[in-house]
């Protein structure tokens, strides 16, 4: 198969879609045109994220690293959630195909965008927002090596 | 599970008749159709008798049919070849913006090599205008290569129409047909078609195996050089499985044309009808009526046709969005934006494609499936707000 | 009438269990290796896996194996290739005046590019010397491309050191080695071959089917454009059975390589030394020991070969008189032309090939038919006076 | 098959093969460079071929017309005889493959020339050799369109 049997429990399976009404933090990544967004919603209570939820438009790849990146930052700590990168998405996939490696990419970019949202409508500050700009293209579908 | 394959346009099954006169040509009648011995002489035969059988499916002569390994080289042979040898006459090739990508990857070697390629828009069907292409022809015009039926959303050019405007005004007329072939009566002679790829996997015959019809007198270069197999034109020892197969599978196609076509265009308007009266924001693409007998290509609003496809894999059904060979593109169909699509709903497409092996049951399946696949994907959707 | 194939260097039988690993892929596996369902990514998974078989053989990682529609193609692609792609780096190549047709006239196409050829030439055993191969190299020279085995008489390059030379000068080499892979083991890293072409039914694998190793980091133009297929360098829905099929001969042929060898150098010293022991004036082509394992390659004075062959056929003994893929040519072979012999002398010209379903009963028949059949000829002809 | 049954036959079986000692008329053409000479003799009696033999260094359609041309004549007159053309060899050999057309007209070339050989040795005109020069290359493997 295309992909692990990780990834396709994920996308046939997705954990925690839907919306957070009045959520703490909203964040959306993508562009339509290039047929992927994914927006991540936060409940937030003290430093820890209480509740997570995602809608996403795109491929199977980013369904699955939705509902990834939400469980597993569902329950930690506002630090802890910033520390997940693409790359702990990846492994809990089970890997991703070189060309799904920007899907990750994306799940840990709507969520960093959730929390910056929650820090900028806090007027909180964190560590690992530290230089995050929300506004730069984080998309970029020439990075990866495209094997096939 | 039961598994329903709707991906016809992508590659066909080798039909158990066809398997079954290739099978001696591997084991038996091996021998290479070059040589002076019996088993040489066997093949070479049966060659010669499938190339008849093949250039009488498309009313042409024996010796204006070349086999090639597959559509795509029959593409490239043809443009870089005509273009290539024509150098004299002039440096400008007409073509469309749908084309396959044997063709557009082919054009866009030949740009580098020189040579100007006019690209012509089609309209929201997928048709390709014939006054634009009239207008696009200059005195450096030298071939018009436009395809006969988009492996995409289905659309049939007015191929009779296009070659007569070709030759009005000296201009060579090549059509990919490997759609179309098979799934349409095709004439080269009264359709004013010089040049014509057709392929094998495409109409249950055997993949690796195709073939370029070049009207005699054409002026074309190789592209394959070396022994003297298809009159000096294309090198290689024959592949004489392939070619039988696909000679067997050509007569089949041609013998029973009407009751396939009648059969899947039944089944298509079934699916497509189906489909688009139980599915709302989702548009049927191509021309309503001058179509693939078995395409049914559709974009499904705020959802992405990789997602679309896997859900329908995991309940058994293949199908496809678009062309398979740029599947691990991240690009939209070119197809679909020439139509006009917006990238947003060009990303939503599905193509569906039936052919001989598909059942009214598979296509009540596949209805049924979809409808939950769509709804779900579109509950997941933060494009969806209805 | 008994039938004995001597020409397994023009192409051989399909092994049975070759034609059984092929069949599922032609009626149940059959999808499009580019579609992300089932049915494709089955296939893309055996085509995966076979091209990693392949690669093994010959000491490659997979993803330097390309497989093309057969040898022609693979000697087409790599010079045309590698010349167009390095036009900036010089316009010169080397090769040798006993190369295949494939290679050869791929060469004067690529002079009428404008590149520039030097055709070395060999000794009157077929060898190329080292010495002019190196003094032939100029700072224009970007390729050197000679064959591993001779298809006529079997004479076996010193490739390892020819590619030394090669790399010493900063010169890619290329090898075609359809005559070679499966019957000598080929290391291409440690034989410092940068470009290799094999071809399927060389090896008791399918017609149709060939392929080129290119080491990682050389810049090649594709001469097949269109979809993304073979990492895309080489355009056209993949020949999954046929791929399957090679690559299947391919380990059979790699595992069973010593015995293979051993055998047929037994039965062909036989054949060749039955024929010149029992025949006068006949001249054994090749080198002695520097040959492919099943190649006999003999002239006979004061006749010519296709009478020759005719006859060895009407007694059931399929021969050849040099490449398969010339005949219906007059002219004498170049390769015997190039080792020196008089054309008169190569005119009488036999290639007879060993292969593994070759018995010894085969060779003796064959040796005693010969004889009487030489024996009339030669009496019918103007030049025989003995 | 490449050839037809009757050119087998007259290759597998040819009539008339071997030498004529003290021949009335000897004729060679072809080239040993080409891969082909025939040669054919001529024995008459009054204005009767009364034998023909031929031998032939040459392909199998070459040995089969050589072997049709000498039957062909063999008790014709010398009239007759020169009036055979290349045509007829094909035709009565139940038709050649296009790339082998020139080996019939080697094999009415060499009858020509045996002729010619008996004409000059006997200083005899015969009106079917007007116009004939021996000298002239009569063997150009090009002028046939090469069809396979
Ligand atoms: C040395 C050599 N190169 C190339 C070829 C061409 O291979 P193919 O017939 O697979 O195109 C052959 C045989 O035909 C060969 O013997
Ligand atoms: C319209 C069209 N042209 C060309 C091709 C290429 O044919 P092949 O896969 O035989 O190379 C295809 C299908 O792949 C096609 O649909
Ligand atoms: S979302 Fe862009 S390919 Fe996965
Ligand atoms: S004698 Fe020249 S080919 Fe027949």
């Amino acid at each position: 198969m295309l992909y692990t049997e990780k990834v396709m429990d994920h996308f046939m399976n997705p954990r925690n879609v839907g919306e957070i009404e009045n959520a703490d933090g909203v964040g959306e990544v993508g562009n339509v045109k290039c047929g992927d967004i994914m927006r991540i919603y936060i409940k937030v209570e003290g430093d820890q994220i209480v509740d997570v939820k995602f809608k996403t438009f795109g491929c199977g790849s980013a369904i699955a690293a939705s509902s990834v990146a939400t469980e597993l930052i569902m329950g930690k700590t506002i630090d802890e959630a910033l520390a997940l990168t693409n790359k702990q998405v990846i492994d809990e996939l089970g890997g991703l195909p070189p060309v799904k490696v920007h899907c990750s990419v994306l799940a840990e970019q709507a969520l960093k965008a959730a929390i910056y949202d929650y820090a900028t409508k806090n007027a909180l500050t964190f560590k690992g927002l530290e230089g995050y700009d929300p506004d730069e293209d984080h998309h970029d579908h020439d990075v990866v090596d495209i094997e096939f | 599970m039961k598994q329903i394959y709707l991906d016809y346009s992508a590659t066909t099954p080798v039909k158990r008749e066809v398997v079954d006169t290739m099978l001696p040509y591997f084991t038996e009648i091996y021998g290479n159709a070059s040589s002076i011995h019996g088993f040489g002489q066997e093949a070479k035969s049966v060659l010669e008798q499938s190339r008849k059988s093949i250039a009488e499916t498309i009313n042409a002569t024996p010796d204006t049919f070349y086999f090639t390994g597959g559509g795509s080289e029959a593409d490239n042979w043809a443009l870089k070849g005509v273009m290539r040898a024509n150098r004299k006459k002039g440096n400008h090739l007409i073509t469309s913006k749908i084309e396959h990508h044997g063709i557009l990857h082919t054009c866009t070697a030949l740009e580098k090599e020189g040579f100007e390629v006019t690209y012509l828009d089609v309209d929201a069907e997928g048709m390709v205008s014939l006054e634009a292409l009239e207008a696009a022809i200059t005195d450096q015009t030298v071939l018009i290569s436009i395809m006969f039926i988009n492996n995409e959303i289905g659309t049939m050019q007015p191929v009779k129409a296009i070659g007569e405007i070709a030759h009005k005004h000296g201009v060579l007329f090549h059509t990919d047909a490997v759609q179309a072939y098979g799934n349409v009566k095709i004439d080269v002679n009264e359709m004013n078609i010089d040049l014509m790829s057709v392929s094998g996997h495409k109409i249950y015959g055997p993949k690796g195996i195709g073939g370029l019809y070049i009207k005699k007198g054409i002026r074309i270069q190789n592209i394959i050089e070396g022994g003297a197999q298809e009159r000096n034109r294309r090198a290689g020892t024959e592949n004489i499985p392939g070619i039988v197969g696909f000679a067997k599978a050509a007569v089949m196609a041609d013998e029973n044309l009407e009751a396939h076509r009648e059969k899947l265009i039944y089944l298509r308007d079934k699916l497509a009808n189906g489909i688009m009266d139980v599915i709302p924001y989702a548009k049927y693409n191509g021309h309503p009526t001058e179509r693939h007998p078995g395409n049914v290509n559709i974009c499904f609003e705020f959802i992405e046709g990789e997602a679309l496809l896997l859900s329908l894999n995991a309940k058994g059904i293949a199908g496809s969005s678009g062309s398979a060979c740029t599947s691990g593109s991240l690009d939209p169909s070119h197809v679909l934006l020439a139509i006009g699509l917006p990238h947003e709903i060009a990303h939503g497409s599905l193509r569906l494609s039936i052919g001989d092996f598909t059942t009214e049951e598979d296509v009540e399946y596949t209805i049924e499936s979809l409808k939950e696949i769509v709804q779900k994907l579109r509950l997941m959707s933060p494009l969806y707000d209805k």
